[in-house]
């Protein structure tokens, strides 16, 4: 295991941190133990965003929370469950050795506020504001269509904290390009591409919108060619680092995004169909494919599709 | 066409029977191949449209000697009295079998087996396998009064089937049936006198972490069965960690070796918003 | 073959049309050609979209048009080459046995109008406006996130044609319901839902976008709990039809979409992967189902998820 | 992992080997197993990338007596040019093969092979296995003048193999070598004398056309592979109908029966736009 992962070739910097591989867990996903931040890393990951943490805890909606398709691919809505930021504060207070970035999720300025001053103490790499999460009324995504409103959260998150912030988008009802631009102008260290898309499954049994939230978010496979898109138009238009995310499943996806213009990438739902080996088989597929193709490091292929 | 051979994918099955097992515990019975290849110990995730979904261990059944999967379950909060209240005919959704299972040592002697409540679904499983296969097993069932016990009935079948009598011994809180106290208490008091090459248990966690030090003190192994709120059962929400480990994934089933390392068990979990809680004995 | 295609369980009205079945084929597959629009109907189609068709002929993209994905998925961007509405008058002139729908797609209201009225005259059951191909500029989405063009379009083709007008909205840069409220409002007799999805696909071994116009439409299954999503949502909001497309693979793909509140749907993918006789094997699945669960008709399961 | 067991999903292979077939055509030799197994008559879609993708019949070549995959390319255009010019280990994509193959049918004794130009890739193909399978076959070769003629190596030493000498045959249009005038005059002659049970033709629309017609005038069975603009290859974008078929999945070979009902064939086709052109003679 340790070779792949401790290969100087997959070492990377994104907004000034320094990675030692670029496949980092996606938020939401095992994300709310530091036991479990730890095993990730020590399963390969190049580092680890929490579950989003909002100022008060949230218990989510009731089950059922998931629901998994064929396709590798899940729809979710979970609801943003979490500890809230002061529970979640002890929790990672033992950090010492996991690149954590701590995804905040929230209503407006002042709770981003709040949590970035009080998680700067903390020993984390970063920040990701989750502007996109497309089932929660009043958080995620609502938030994200408000131009006014990121721009102030991003301000507030910024004004907050020395450590860089990033901003996580989605496919929503306003442009992908414009809400980054938002972001980035207020300040956003780079953008993370993409969250779930708004999608549901109802049964041909029962009539019954399956999820208890009937609306989630689907991840996976089925959304990669669209999140390569946003990832491409994004890092096209912007020279911050573009984090990309939507169904990485294996090195061959990973090396898409990264050609499409990621710096990183990170993944979930892929963990969720082959477990949690996956961040290594994927960092050990990159350094073969890197190896026979004679590069020195993965940096070389970031945004190599944008002079075709 | 659906992918009906991924297991995580939902399936809907109509229930073939409803089998009254206390006052508060029913078995809901029903046709799925899937479950009826299940090991004790594994559980499935079942849906009560459009109230809940939970995890459930899954049972077999034998219905006009034909074997049926079922659940056992005890009405306590919404969901699991939605699901106690399903009729004959009602369809409800389940994904699985998730999970681990005990493991049986080549060459096992004997076992003692210690359950209580709901957790006798795996347990009772495993006794009649373990006697299935020769192996002396001993059970210890617990319940909180006379009228909550769990599978006498069944058990008793089990015992005569293969001539014994005397390896299933009951235990209730307010000694209104067999033994006067706990499941552990019981098990100390035969372990002093009876050596056992491993134990098994399934039940409150606080009776489990009992088990577990007999273990320690007596020098037994143990695997027990755990319990964390379960939200996906696929190992990606986590909100059925203990310490690094995921309950739906790595367990259910834990033995002294990974107990030893679980400091949580026993005394603290998460509760929905993933806020870790405290037993409290 | 004749039984389930013509079994009246199956027949149901949308805006006024009678279909023997609700299985269409959507715009852009095989849709250039009477001959073929014969050949769906007779392979059990209740009804056929054509192609979108422009005022003036267009060649579309160079090869690469379409990428086929596993997951029973594609990337498209054939650029929406199609004969131009005069040739395409002409192509229709001898129908007379396929309920054909004719897709129009054009940048201003003077181009509904034109043909609108020419095809007015056609023996045609309606037209479909196409406001959200996602990869072809000044056409298709760039109109359909407009709503002020959205509204002058609709309405240029409803007052030139006494036929049914069905929208047909994509998941663009602007609020679905927004603009399908915009199209009803302007005079739309109903909305079809959802087009395809901007996507790219880039291969690792060249660094190459594969579609010569880089990036294209998702469509197939992955898009398909993205769609019923969209139908659902649409169907509760709207009284006008709402005809579902989007992944439709087999019929209880088809179901899930009515259920969602589709009065029909359409499909093109998974005729591509199985073959014309799909509209029969969807058409027959139905049937068995109703009869299996004692439906009289296919219009009572239309919206049935709306009440849980 | 990549699924690449569905052909239909683009894959990358190396060039091994180009030959210089005439001045303005090459073959382009590559590895790829499922290539290897297609039938003559079937196709692939070939990227040149970022250029465009374009059908090519399926060849096959022996190098160093292995056998591999190759496509053999006119240089015309933009796309073709760009092929034709790839060399010794440059990548290009494919997917395919696509479309149906000729048929044989049980116990054919004789059958007239009649190709012009690329027309020859799955022609001679098909020569090779009829002659391996001991079936009286006859070829006739067209071109416009003698530097294009195509594969006349190759069809020599098939027939040296084989122990045959005139069983191939020439044309050109300008007379330079063999027969002078066209394939279709050459078949007639040929026909006059000789009976055939089958005709298999590929190669420019209006040739095959008149192949079509002999057949008629003969009474003997045709079959032609067409072409027509191909975007997708698989049966989704129409650009390839002839009448109510699609060339790229109902064929691209008809028979006589077909053909009959194709009023399209050798009249009319349909441009890049989907608009109607006709063929001229
Ligand atoms: C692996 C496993 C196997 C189980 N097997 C059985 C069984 O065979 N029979 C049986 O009756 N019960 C079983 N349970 C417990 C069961 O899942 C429910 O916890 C219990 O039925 C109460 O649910 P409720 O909805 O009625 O309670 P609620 O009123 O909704 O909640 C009360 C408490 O129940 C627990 N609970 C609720 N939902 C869940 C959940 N999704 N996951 C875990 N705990 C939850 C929590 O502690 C919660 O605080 C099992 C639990 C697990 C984890
Ligand atoms: C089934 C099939 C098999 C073929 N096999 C061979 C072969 O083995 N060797 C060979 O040299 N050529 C073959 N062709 C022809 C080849 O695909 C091209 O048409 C030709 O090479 C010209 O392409 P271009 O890009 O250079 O021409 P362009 O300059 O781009 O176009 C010139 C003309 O070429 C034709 N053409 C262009 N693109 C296509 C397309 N995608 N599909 C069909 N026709 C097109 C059209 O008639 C067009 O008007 C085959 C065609 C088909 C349909
Ligand atoms: C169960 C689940 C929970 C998620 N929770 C969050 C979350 O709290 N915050 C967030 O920004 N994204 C969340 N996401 C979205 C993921 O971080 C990610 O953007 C998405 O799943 C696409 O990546 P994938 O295809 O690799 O899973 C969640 C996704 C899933 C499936
Ligand atoms: C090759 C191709 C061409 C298409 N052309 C059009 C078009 O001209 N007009 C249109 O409205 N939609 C067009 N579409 C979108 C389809 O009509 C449909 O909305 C989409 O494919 C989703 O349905 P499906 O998953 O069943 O294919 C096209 C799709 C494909 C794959
Ligand atoms: S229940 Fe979700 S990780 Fe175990
Ligand atoms: S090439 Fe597209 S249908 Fe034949």
């Amino acid at each position: 295991m340790g070779l792949e992962i401790e290969s100087n070739m997959l070492n990377l910097e994104i907004a000034g941190i320094s990675l030692r591989n670029p496949a980092i867990l996606a938020s939401g996903f095992l994300g709310i133990s530091q036991a479990i931040f730890e095993r990730i890393f020590d399963e390969g990951a190049g580092a680890v965003v929490s579950k989003s943490i909002s100022k008060y805890p949230m218990e989510g909606f009731r089950n059922p929370t998931v629901v998994v398709l064929e396709n590798k691919s899940y729809i979710n809505a979970v609801g943003l469950s979490n500890p809230g930021h002061e529970s979640f504060y002890e929790e990672v207070s033992t950090n010492d050795k996991v690149p954590l970035i701590v995804s905040l999720v929230g209503s407006d300025p002042s709770d981003f506020e709040v949590m970035t001053k009080k998680f700067n103490k903390s020993r984390i790499i970063g920040f990701e504001i989750n502007l996109s999460c497309p089932h929660v009324q009043k958080l995620g995504m609502e938030v994200g269509d408000d131009p006014q409103m990121v721009k102030s959260i991003v301000k507030a998150a910024k004004s907050n904290t020395t450590k860089p912030v990033f901003v996580k988008v989605g496919i929503g009802n306003t442009n992908l390009i414009d809400i980054s631009q938002t972001a980035i102008n207020a300040g956003a260290d780079g953008i993370t591409a993409i969250n779930t898309i708004r999608a549901m499954k109802i049964s041909i049994d029962n009539f019954n919108p399956i999820l208890s939230n009937k609306i989630g978010g689907l991840s996976g496979s089925s959304i990669k060619p669209i999140a390569i898109r946003c990832v491409y138009e994004l890092s096209k238009k912007f020279s911050v680092p573009i984090i990309g995310c939507g169904g990485v499943s294996n090195w061959e996806d990973a090396l898409e995004f990264m050609i499409a213009g990621a710096t990183s990438f990170q993944l979930g739902t892929a963990m969720g169909f082959d477990g949690m080996s996956i961040f290594n088989s994927i960092n050990s597929g990159i350094l073969k494919y890197l190896k026979k193709k004679g590069y020195q490091s993965v940096k070389e292929l970031i945004g190599r599709s944008h002079k075709y | 066409m659906a992918d009906h051979t991924n297991t995580d994918i939902l399936r809907f099955v109509r229930i073939k029977k409803v089998i009254e097992e206390t006052p508060t515990i029913r078995t809901i019975v029903f046709e799925d191949e899937y479950s009826i290849a299940s090991m004790p110990g594994q559980f499935l995730m079942v849906w009560i449209p459009p109230i809940e979904e939970l995890p459930m261990s899954v049972g077999i059944e034998n219905v006009e000697s034909c074997k049926f999967a079922a659940v056992t379950v005890r009405k306590y909060g919404i969901g699991s009295t939605a699901l106690y209240h399903k009729q004959v005919g009602d369809l409800i959704g389940i994904r699985g079998p998730y999970g681990n299972c005990f493991s049986v040592p080549e060459n096992l002697r004997n076992a003692l087996l210690i359950g209580g409540g709901t957790g006798l679904v795996p347990l009772v499983r495993l006794f009649s396998n373990l006697l299935h296969d020769q192996i002396q097993a001993s059970l210890i069932m617990g319940a909180r009064t006379k009228d909550e016990i769990l599978f006498e009935h069944k058990v008793q079948e089990l015992l005569a089937d293969n001539n014994l009598s005397d390896t299933a011994a009951f235990s209730t809180d307010d000694g209104t049936y067999g033994f006067n106290g706990s499941t552990v208490d019981l098990a100390e008091s035969i372990l002093v006198s009876k050596k056992f090459e491993i134990m098994y248990t399934c039940g409150p966690e606080l009776m489990m972490k009992g088990v577990q030090k007999l273990g320690e003190r007596f020098s037994i192994p143990v695997e027990a069965s755990l319990e964390r709120y379960m939200k996906c059962a696929i190992g990606i929400c986590g909100s059925c960690c203990i310490n690094d480990k995921l309950v739906c994934r790595d367990g259910t089933i834990f033995d002294s070796m990974n107990l030893k390392q679980l400091t949580e068990f026993g005394f603290s979990y998460r509760d929905k918003s993933g806020r870790p809680s405290y037993f409290v004995s």
